[in-house]
Order: C-alpha cells, then sequence, then structure tokens
C-alpha cells in the first residue's frame, strides 16, 4: 500500500527550545524543524551567556584571571583554576613545588567527581527520573564540604595560584578525603543498579545519536564525548602534565554494550566509569602526597616573558585548551580558550538529524555541555 | 524478533524495575537516609578559612591600596589622606559586597592583614545602595577637612619649631611643647 | 615529528607559501603561512601519512596590533604530535580561505573569529555571528574596539 | 436510587408528603456531594502524600512547614491555586481553552460514581460498570487535546498529540485486561465482580489468584492504566523535561487545579479498579461483611477497600519515583507489541481455563481436594 501524501498536506513546524527550558542545561536556545515529533534540523543558537571573559582577560593580570577562571565551568571550577594556573606557569616555566602539584591533582579530581555527578544526574532527570538527579546532588554536597575546608567557597574557588595553590590543606582533610572516597565508591553501584541498566534508561539512550569515531575525531571532539566514541585518548595519559604520570589509572572507553560504539549510552557510561577511575587517582595521591611548600617564588609584579603557549589539560567536559599570548607586560596579550563544550555543540546539528524531541534532550545531556563555557 | 528475544526484553523490563524499586524503597524507609538541613533553625558547621562578607579593621588599615589594586571586580574603594605624622589616613573605605566575587585576593595581599573575611553570608536587600558596606562611619569630606586642618597645624608647629631651633636664645622647652601638640593629633584620628 | 621537520617538509612542497618558522618563545612552534595557500596546506597537513594532523584543537583571532592572524593549533592522534600554522592577515580586509571542509570542527572556531575579530573565512558553509546577537556592531576584541554606551537603549 | 428514596419515605414518616422524584433528586445530589468530597480530600492529600513519598525516596523530608508535619500543606496549595491570576494566552482560543479543563476533571471525577467503596456503598451500582468507567475516562483525552490545541503553544499542542495518541492506545490493553475479572464474575456491574471474589477462601478467593491467566492480567493492567493515566514512567504528555509542561503550559490557577486534581483522581481510578478487579474489593478476608449491621459492615468494607486502594496508589507513587520515562516510539510500541498481544493472550488463557475447569480457580479446586 502507497501512502498519498499530497491527500494531506502536512507542514513542518518550527519550535523554539530555550533559551528558557527546563533540560537545555542553562541558556541554550535550539531552533528545531519538526515534522511532528521527528526533527528535521535542530540549530544551536549559543551565545546567551557571553560575558566577554577573553576582553576581560586582556584588561586583568595573571593573578586577577583566576576567579574568572571560575565562572568558565562553575561545575568544575578548580579544572579551570588550575589549567589557567599550568597553563600561566608553562608560559613562564615556573617550577611549582611537588605538592601543590599533587593538591591540585587532588581538587581536580574531586571536581571531576562532582561535575560528572552533575552529569549523571541532570541526565537521569532529562529522562524522567528525578530521584537519582537528588542522590547525585547529596553526594556532590560532600565535595563542595570539602572543598570549602580547603578554600573556603563552595562554587568557586579560586583555590589554584600561578605557582602553586592558594593554602595548604587544612588538618584533617586528607582523612576526610578518604572517607569521602569510601562512601562515594560503593554509591557508583547503586546508581548502576538503580538507573544506568534500567530498561526503559538503555532504551532511550542505546544507539541514539551515534558518534562514529572518525567523525568524533574530525569535530574535535574531546574528554568524555570523544572517549565515548572509543577513541582511547585522555590528556591526563597521553600528553601527560603535573604529577598524572605517577598515577596507575585507565582510560574508560565507550564500547557499545548495549548498542553501537558511541551512542548517548556510551558517553554515559563513560562518565560513570571515570568516576571510579577518579577516585582511584585520589587514593593514590592522598597515600602519596610529600611535605613540603606549596607555593613556587612568584614575584608579585608577576610578568612573564613574551611568547605563545597553548596549555591543553583535561577538564570533565573535555580538553580547555589555553592559547596564550604574552607581550611581557603584566597583563595577557590574548588569551583564548578554547573548551570541550563549545566544540561539542559545534556537531550538535549533524548527530540530532532525524532524531526525535525526546532525543534532543538526551543528547544535549549525554554530550554534557554547560553554557558558560561555550559562552565565555 | 525472535520470542526469546521477546521473553528477555519483557524479564529484564521487570528484572531491572525491580532491582531500582529496590533501592529506592530502602532510601523510603529508612529515615537515617534524610539528609535535608532544616535552615535556618538547623545550621552546618562554617570552617575556619570560610570567605564570606569582607571586612576591614580601619585601625589597623594602612591605606595601602593594595587590596583596590588588585581586586578584579573594582568593587573596594578607598579615599585616604596623608596625615600629619606621614602616615596615610582613612577617609572612607567601602566594599561594595554586591560586586564582590568572594576570590579572597584581596585578604591575600593586605600587608597589616586588617581585611579579613568573615563567616557572614546572610543578606538581602531591596537596594541597591544597602550592599554597600562603609566601614568609616564618619563623612570623607569632614575626617579629609580635620585631617587637613591637622597638617596645616603640624606645618606651623613645625615652621615654629624651626624658627626656635635655629634662634639660639629661645629655650628647648617651647620646641618640646610644640613636638608634643604635634604628636597629640594623632590619638584623636 | 619535531616542529623543524615539519616546517622542512612544508617548505619543501609549497616553496614561498611557508613564510617562516616560529620556534623560541613558542609553544607549540607556528609556521607561518600565506594566507591564500591555507587550505592547501591544511589539507596536506591533514592528509599527508606523515603527518596527519587530524584535529583541529583550537583556531584563534590574533590583533596583533599591525595586522591580524589566525592561529590554528594542530594536534595528530595517530602520531602524537603536535604543530601550530599561522596566517598574518592585513588590518584592512582581514580574509583567508576557510578550513572547515578540511576540519568540520573548524566551523564554530571561524564563527567565533568572524564575530569577535572580523575576520572573513572565504567559502564558509555558514559564517554568522555566534557569541554576540546578530545586529551588533563592531568586533570587541580588536584592540582598538571602542565601547558602546548603548545597545537599543539598554546601557551597556 | 429510586428504590432507595422510596425505602427512605416508608422509613421516615416526615417524607411521606413529598414527591418522589424531589426525595431521588435530592439523594443523587446527596451522592454526587459526598463523592466529589472524597474526590477533593483525596486529590488533596495525594498531592500531599506524593510529595512526602518523594521526599522519603529522594532522601530528603518533603513538606514539613505548613501545620505540624506538613499534613496542611494541601490546603495551602489549594488556596494558592484559587487565588492566583487566571491567564488565558492572547491568541488562544478562548472557548476551547476555558472549556478544556472540565472535561478532563469530568472525565476523572464521573468515574467515581460506580466505585464500590463497602458492601452498600455505592453511587450507582450500573449492571455496565467497568464499561462506563471505560468510556467516561475516554472524555479526558477530548480534554487533553482541546487542551493542547485551544493554547496555542506548540509545546502544548505536542502534548496534546502525543496524550490522544497514548491513552486511545492503551484503552484497548486495559479493556482487555480487565475483562478475565468480568469473565470470572460473569457481570460487568463492579459490586458483583466484587462480590464474586468474596468467600471463605480468604485472599485465595481473589481474581488476582483465581487462574495464571488472571495473575498476569493483573499486572497487564496495572502497567497498561499507568500509561492510560499519563503517570510516569509513561508521563510524556506532561514530560516536563522535554515539552516543559505538555498540555497544561499555558493553564494556571484553578484551571491548571482542575488538571491537576483529575490526574490524582485517575489515579485513585485506577487503584480502585485494580482492586475492585482483582485484589478482592471491599471482602474482608475470611469474613461476611455483609452479615454486619448495614453501618458497621459498610465502614470495615470501606476501610478494607480504601486500605488496599491507597497501597496501589503508594506502589504507583513509588513507580513514579523512581523509573524514567519512555520515549514516544518505545511507548508505542510497547502497547501495540506487548501489551495488546499479552492481554489478547491472557483473555484467550482466561477463557480456555473457564471452559475447560468449568469456571473454578486453582484456590478453589486446592480447597475441594480437602474437602
Amino acid at each position: 500500500m502507497t501512502v498519498r501524501t499530497d491527500a494531506l498536506p502536512t507542514q513542518e513546524m518550527t519550535i523554539n527550545m530555550g533559551p528558557q527550558h527546563p533540560s537545555t542545561h542553562g541558556v541554550l536556545r535550539v531552533i528545531l524543524t519538526t515534522d511532528g515529533e521527528v526533527v528535521t534540523r535542530a540549530v544551536p543558537d549559543v551565545g546567551y551567556l557571553h560575558r566577554g571573559l577573553e576582553k576581560i582577560g586582556e584588561r586583568v593580570t595573571y593573578a586577577q584571571f583566576m576567579p574568572f577562571t571560575d565562572r568558565l565551568d562553575y561545575l568544575a571550577a578548580m579544572n579551570c583554576n588550575c589549567a589557567w594556573a599550568w597553563a600561566v606557569e608553562k608560559l613562564a616555566k615556573i617550577e611549582v613545588p611537588e605538592r601543590a602539584e599533587y593538591l591540585r591533582v587532588i581538587v581536580c579530581e574531586l571536581n571531576r567527581i562532582s561535575s560528572h555527578l552533575i552529569a549523571f544526574g541532570s541526565y537521569t532527570a532529562d529522562m524522567g527520573a528525578f530521584t537519582p538527579f537528588l542522590y547525585a546532588i547529596r553526594e556532590r554536597e560532600r565535595v563542595n564540604d570539602l572543598f570549602e575546608m580547603l578554600c573556603g567557597n563552595r562554587l568557586t574557588y579560586n583555590y589554584a595560584r600561578v605557582g602553586g595553590v592558594s593554602g595548604d590543606a587544612p588538618p584533617g582533610f586528607l582523612e576526610k578525603t578518604k572517607e569521602f572516597l569510601d562512601y562515594f565508591e560503593p554509591k557508583l553501584d547503586e546508581y548502576n543498579n538503580l538507573i544506568s541498566y534500567n530498561k526503559i534508561f538503555v532504551h532511550r539512550l542505546a544507539n541514539v545519536a551515534v558518534i562514529p569515531a572518525e567523525e568524533a575525531v574530525a569535530y574535535g571532539l574531546t574528554g568524555p564525548n570523544l572517549r565515548g566514541s572509543g577513541v582511547p585518548f585522555d590528556l591526563r595519559k597521553d600528553e601527560p602534565y603535573s604529577v598524572y604520570p605517577k598515577f596507575d589509572f585507565k582510560v574508560c572507553v565507550g564500547t557499545g554494550e548495549r548498542g553501537t560504539p558511541g551512542d548517548c549510552f556510551d558517553r554515559y557510561m563513560v562518565r560513570i566509569n571515570e568516576m571510579r577511575e577518579s577516585v582511584r587517582i585520589v587514593r593514590q595521591a592522598v597515600a602519596r602526597i610529600p611535605d613540603g611548600p606549596v607555593m613556587a617564588k612568584v614575584p608579585r609584579l608577576f610578568k612573564p616573558p613574551a611568547g605563545e603557549a597553548y596549555f591543553r589539560s583535561e577538564c570533565p567536559r573535555g580538553e580547555t585548551g589555553i592559547y596564550l599570548i604574552s607581550d611581557g607586560s603584566v597583563n595577557p596579550f590574548r588569551l583564548k580558550i578554547r573548551t570541550g563544550s563549545f566544540v561539542a555543540m559545534n556537531i550538535f546539528e549533524k548527530v540530532t538529524r532525524g532524531l526525535m524531541i525526546a532525543d534532543i534532550v538526551a543528547v544535549i545531556g549525554s554530550l554534557d555541555i554547560i553554557l558558560p563555557e561555550i559562552d565565555r | 524478533m525472535g520470542l526469546k528475544e521477546y521473553m528477555n526484553d519483557i524479564v529484564e523490563a521487570v528484572t531491572t524495575t525491580a532491582k531500582g524499586m529496590r533501592i529506592t524503597a530502602r532510601y523510603g524507609v529508612d529515615p537515617k537516609e534524610e539528609v535535608t538541613l532544616q535552615y535556618p533553625e538547623e545550621r552546618w558547621e562554617i570552617p575556619a578559612g570560610y570567605r564570606g562578607f569582607l571586612n576591614n579593621d580601619v585601625k589597623t588599615c594602612t591605606a595601602c591600596t593594595m587590596c583596590v589594586k588588585v581586586c578584579p571586580v573594582d568593587c573596594i574603594s578607598l579615599e585616604s589622606v596623608r596625615g600629619a605624622d606621614k602616615k596615610m589616613v582613612l577617609a572612607s573605605y567601602d566594599i561594595n559586597i554586591g560586586r564582590c566575587m568572594y576570590c579572597g585576593l584581596c585578604v591575600e595581599v593586605c600587608p597589616p592583614k586588617s581585611l579579613k573575611h568573615t563567616s557572614g553570608y546572610e543578606m538581602a536587600s531591596v537596594a541597591r545602595g544597602e550592599l554597600i558596606l562603609h566601614f568609616i562611619a564618619e563623612d570623607a569630606a569632614e575626617i579629609k577637612a580635620r585631617v587637613a586642618r591637622q597638617v596645616a597645624e603640624a606645618a606651623v608647629k613645625a615652621e615654629a619649631a624651626k624658627a626656635a631651633d635655629l634662634s639660639s636664645d629661645l629655650s628647648s622647652e617651647a620646641a618640646r611643647a610644640a613636638k608634643e601638640e604635634a604628636a597629640k593629633g594623632e590619638p584623636k584620628k | 615529528m619535531e616542529a623543524q621537520a615539519i616546517f622542512d617538509t612544508l617548505k619543501g612542497k609549497f616553496g614561498d607559501a611557508v613564510v617562516e618558522l616560529q620556534g623560541e618563545g613558542f609553544s607549540p612552534a607556528f609556521v607561518v603561512v600565506a594566507p591564500a595557500a591555507v587550505k592547501e596546506v591544511s589539507r596536506f597537513l591533514k592528509e599527508d601519512p606523515g603527518l596527519s594532523f587530524d584535529v583541529l584543537m583550537c583556531l584563534s583571532g590574533v590583533d596583533y596590533k599591525e595586522k591580524f592572524a589566525v592561529a590554528y593549533h594542530l594536534h595528530s592522534l595517530k602520531r602524537r604530535h603536535a604543530i601550530g600554522m599561522k596566517a598574518f592577515l592585513p588590518r584592512e580586509t582581514p580574509s583567508l580561505p576557510t578550513v572547515d571542509d578540511v576540519w568540520p570542527g573548524a566551523n564554530f572556531h571561524e564563527r567565533e573569529a568572524f564575530d569577535l575579530f572580523g575576520i572573513v573565512f572565504e567559502g564558509s558553509k555558514d559564517l554568522r555571528r555566534i557569541l554576540l546577537p546578530e545586529d551588533w556592531e563592531g568586533h570587541p576584541l580588536r584592540k582598538d574596539y571602542k565601547y558602546p554606551d548603548f545597545y537599543h537603549g539598554i546601557k551597556v | 436510587m429510586e428504590a432507595l428514596a422510596r425505602s427512605l419515605m416508608n422509613a421516615v414518616p416526615l417524607l411521606a408528603g413529598v414527591p418522589l422524584w424531589a426525595v431521588t433528586l435530592l439523594l443523587i445530589v446527596a451522592a454526587a456531594v459526598v463523592i466529589l468530597v472524597f474526590a477533593l480530600t483525596f486529590e488533596g492529600v495525594g498531592s500531599l502524600v506524593l510529595r512526602k513519598v518523594a521526599g522519603d525516596i529522594q532522601a530528603r523530608i518533603g513538606p514539613n512547614r505548613v501545620g505540624p508535619n506538613g499534613i496542611l500543606q494541601f490546603l495551602a496549595d489549594g488556596v494558592k491555586l484559587v487565588l492566583k491570576e487566571d491567564i488565558i494566552p492572547a491568541n488562544a482560543d478562548r472557548l476551547l481553552f476555558k472549556l478544556a479543563p472540565y472535561f478532563v476533571f469530568v472525565g476523572s471525577f464521573a468515574a467515581f460514581v460506580v466505585v464500590p467503596f463497602g458492601v452498600g456503598l455505592i453511587a450507582a451500582d450500573l449492571n455496565i460498570g467497568i464499561y462506563y468507567v471505560m468510556a467516561v475516562t475516554s472524555l479526558v483525552v477530548v480534554g487533553v487535546l482541546l487542551a493542547g490545541w485551544a493554547s496555542n503553544n506548540k509545546w502544548a499542542l505536542l502534548g496534546g498529540m502525543r496524550a490522544a495518541a497514548q491513552i486511545v492506545s492503551y484503552e484497548i490493553p486495559v479493556g482487555m485486561a480487565l475483562i478475565p475479572a468480568v469473565l470470572v464474575a460473569g457481570s460487568l456491574s463492579l459490586q458483583d465482580i466484587v462480590r464474586s471474589q468474596g468467600g471463605l477462601l480468604g485472599i485465595f478467593g481473589w481474581n488476582l489468584f483465581h487462574n495464571p491467566f488472571s495473575f498476569f492480567s493483573f499486572f497487564l493492567y496495572f502497567t497498561a492504566a499507568q500509561a492510560e493515566t499519563n503517570q510516569t514512567p509513561f508521563d510524556l504528555p506532561e514530560a516536563e523535561s522535554e515539552l516543559v509542561s505538555g498540555y497544561n503550559v499555558e493553564y494556571s490557577g484553578i484551571r491548571f487545579g482542575l488538571f491537576f486534581l483529575a490526574e490524582f483522581g485517575d489515579m485513585f481510578i485506577v487503584a480502585a479498579l485494580a482492586t475492585a478487579c482483582f485484589l478482592g474489593g471491599w471482602n474482608v478476608p475470611f469474613f461476611h461483611a455483609a452479615t454486619l449491621p448495614w453501618i458497621w459492615g459498610n465502614l470495615l468494607s470501606l476501610g478494607v477497600f480504601l486500605a488496599k486502594a491507597f497501597t496501589m496508589v503508594l506502589i504507583m507513587m513509588w513507580v513514579r519515583w523512581t523509573l524514567p520515562r519512555l520515549r514516544v516510539d518505545q511507548l508505542m510500541r510497547m502497547a501495540w507489541k506487548y501489551l495488546v498481544p499479552l492481554t489478547f493472550i491472557n483473555l484467550l488463557g482466561v477463557s480456555l481455563w473457564l471452559l475447560v475447569f468449568k469456571g473454578k480457580g486453582i484456590p478453589a479446586m486446592i480447597a475441594s481436594l480437602f474437602g
């Protein structure tokens, strides 16, 4: 039987999704063209959160820009802090005391856990299960407690400094970190039982928005999004910085365990598994942290030599690359921040073609974008 | 889709749902799992290094303007005049906590450690002006005028003392008195 | 492969289109390329089996006051090496060929450079403002940018 | 109602002069008011319980500020809903927009009429009870579709279309899953179905344990009915994370309140039907409530019925806070590829069982083995 489409004329519908929409993870706007429930085109429109961080960076000193990196990815402020510090240190060739590097690794990995927790929690909430989201928030609060103890703030930490960290770990911090890890590790299995392998959840995620490995590479995806496509590339392993080479951990990749490699479920599972690896790293770091100073000698009026440096670090949402140009003055001449979410947004239009409206939400969640990082 | 797959689908759906429901049930019946903090009746323990509202101890502040220079968002404004004893005298010291982002850079650079974070975090206001903390109650113009007066007085005294030193017949008492007079101005501030 | 070796390969292939190597003080080192040759060099960098730069990590516009530049940071997952590529552009007519058909990921970066610097990427499949509103005047990251006082009657 | 009115007139000498139709009308109104009050109370308390259950499951406390332990929260919510500004979007179809909530509310409320609360506690013991429930709850789909269309909002429209497709699809498995109970009782009347599950077998007299097929058809019914009433994991028409709030996105104030109440009303109807058809309804195990004096028998059976029904409601809430949401094509696949064939197989199985074993269930056969 052939269906006569001329008898019932249909029209494509344009729907505006966002900037105020519960599952666009902020102020992302997506212009959907749909044929009923099927999306024929989804064009992302970003920039609602543009604050001109790169322009601000040209007006403040290297040290003063540190608090602004908190606002780059507020769910992983520690990673952005440390990325900035590492970038400036690469530019100025500063040696950082080992204890400071250990502390940085500890806070970066703890923040990776808390950031992935939000990714996991908000993803399940997008899929309609609200309970895991609150469980994730509960665990994240503990990480925030640790950070509050360490640096005094719960969200915008401003902890790293050019040449070290702002303060040594207060007494009891490392013990509390260990306590948290012991508490947290079994929770991951609970999440898997509760939601990860739930039939409905798997069906919603598996085989949705498959990004093949070649495409992921061509689009420059990084972090969990790249690894979800089965490419074992992790900057902590492959372009090691800081003291990461001293730790034993595994690079988690998507294997297509419930569908095609590179689908939403793989990207989701990579994040869950990465939390486990982060726990391992923090355990090792806490056990081996050396004594010593936490701050190198950096002149108060810090002027790096003229030059250009590009530093890449592995943030929870992919590579955060900082391209710094110094003209030898106290302010950066130009800085460009390349973020994982910004690149991930580029592939959005391509992978969402032909999906359903509900899948758009799944794709946004699985790419784990965060808008301040896209818009800067 | 074969029959086996079909049945497997159903069995898997039922078992995974049951697994999830067992976990939620455990949380549902266990009152120990509740983590809500009943703010404002219950409060959490604020750690030692908490970065709350800024407070400047104006008595020890040397008006060096380090904090103003380092602040990335320009939320601190400071006015000072040079006093009679060559030290800087604060005329006004305001922090706009509506703009402050609690990064703590100013506290780190403060040489006399007079600027500190407090543990305060509760503040609500309907007017933006209320978010500006004034650490010196007195009007800046008045302070400036007073200091200028003191400076002028001290200058006159110094002039007199110089003159006294120069003229050999004047007793040393007068010079001492002039010095005392100049010194009195300081504790008044 | 080392930066010098990459530069020599490119020099041998493209001759004068490859201008110089910025090595000292640059990490990674930059191969400076004439703007018109950017696309050919990019394709060679990606497709040559010895180089195979398959990832465009970052594409940034730079305003060097007297001239503009576009800096490409390339990485190879196969060969595990990295290089920078830079093209200097005149301030008056900053334009160069797009590379979004070489690396599809370049599109958003190019839109950003177009938005914030006004650099035109010829042949781009979709060159619109990305971060700023469509009707924004000027390109804020230029060093001579004047801050506007009002935008649609709203004080900036 | 007329028979009741006649007996009332005989019993109370004061009413002797009043015409029969007046007393009947009065009784009907009284019954409607009682049902309405019950429905509203349930819906209010249900919303509170839902939030409390959510709190418990999600390691929180839930509402606890209004009244002792938060038990007056539903009143506060109700007052808020009534007092809120009633907004009608400028480009909405005003008439249909206003009409839609009533369809939805009436559809869910009218089903309460045939719910057998107790031995004699039923507003109207229709001889086509189940058929009636299926019919009036279908009104909901009209209301939802109207709401989605009249709002002149694309999200609402999508929600309305989803709801229409979903409710219409799931009517079939719901109906088919209820028929085993009808076959066992040999009647469409809910009271007859409940009575057929009485007797001295206790809980084994329930249709749930009658035979393997009726056992499965309970679960099939429960699943399909959750979908029909748009409960999580089948809450696609609302789907707050996709469609923002679906068909009721433009509604505010009391109009939204009606949608909200209808949702809880539907929840109770599903639980009540499951109780009546499969879980023995108001039957007290090992005991004949009908033998007690009228008032005590009714109170006891009411208590038993409500206890069962509320347990079902709690289970629905528990499911709601555990499972994620299906996608629209998966929802349809579940209905047409899983629930419809399975319910048909079940129906066939029950029919054959009744034919082969002369209408006896497994517990009855076992009981007869032991004399």
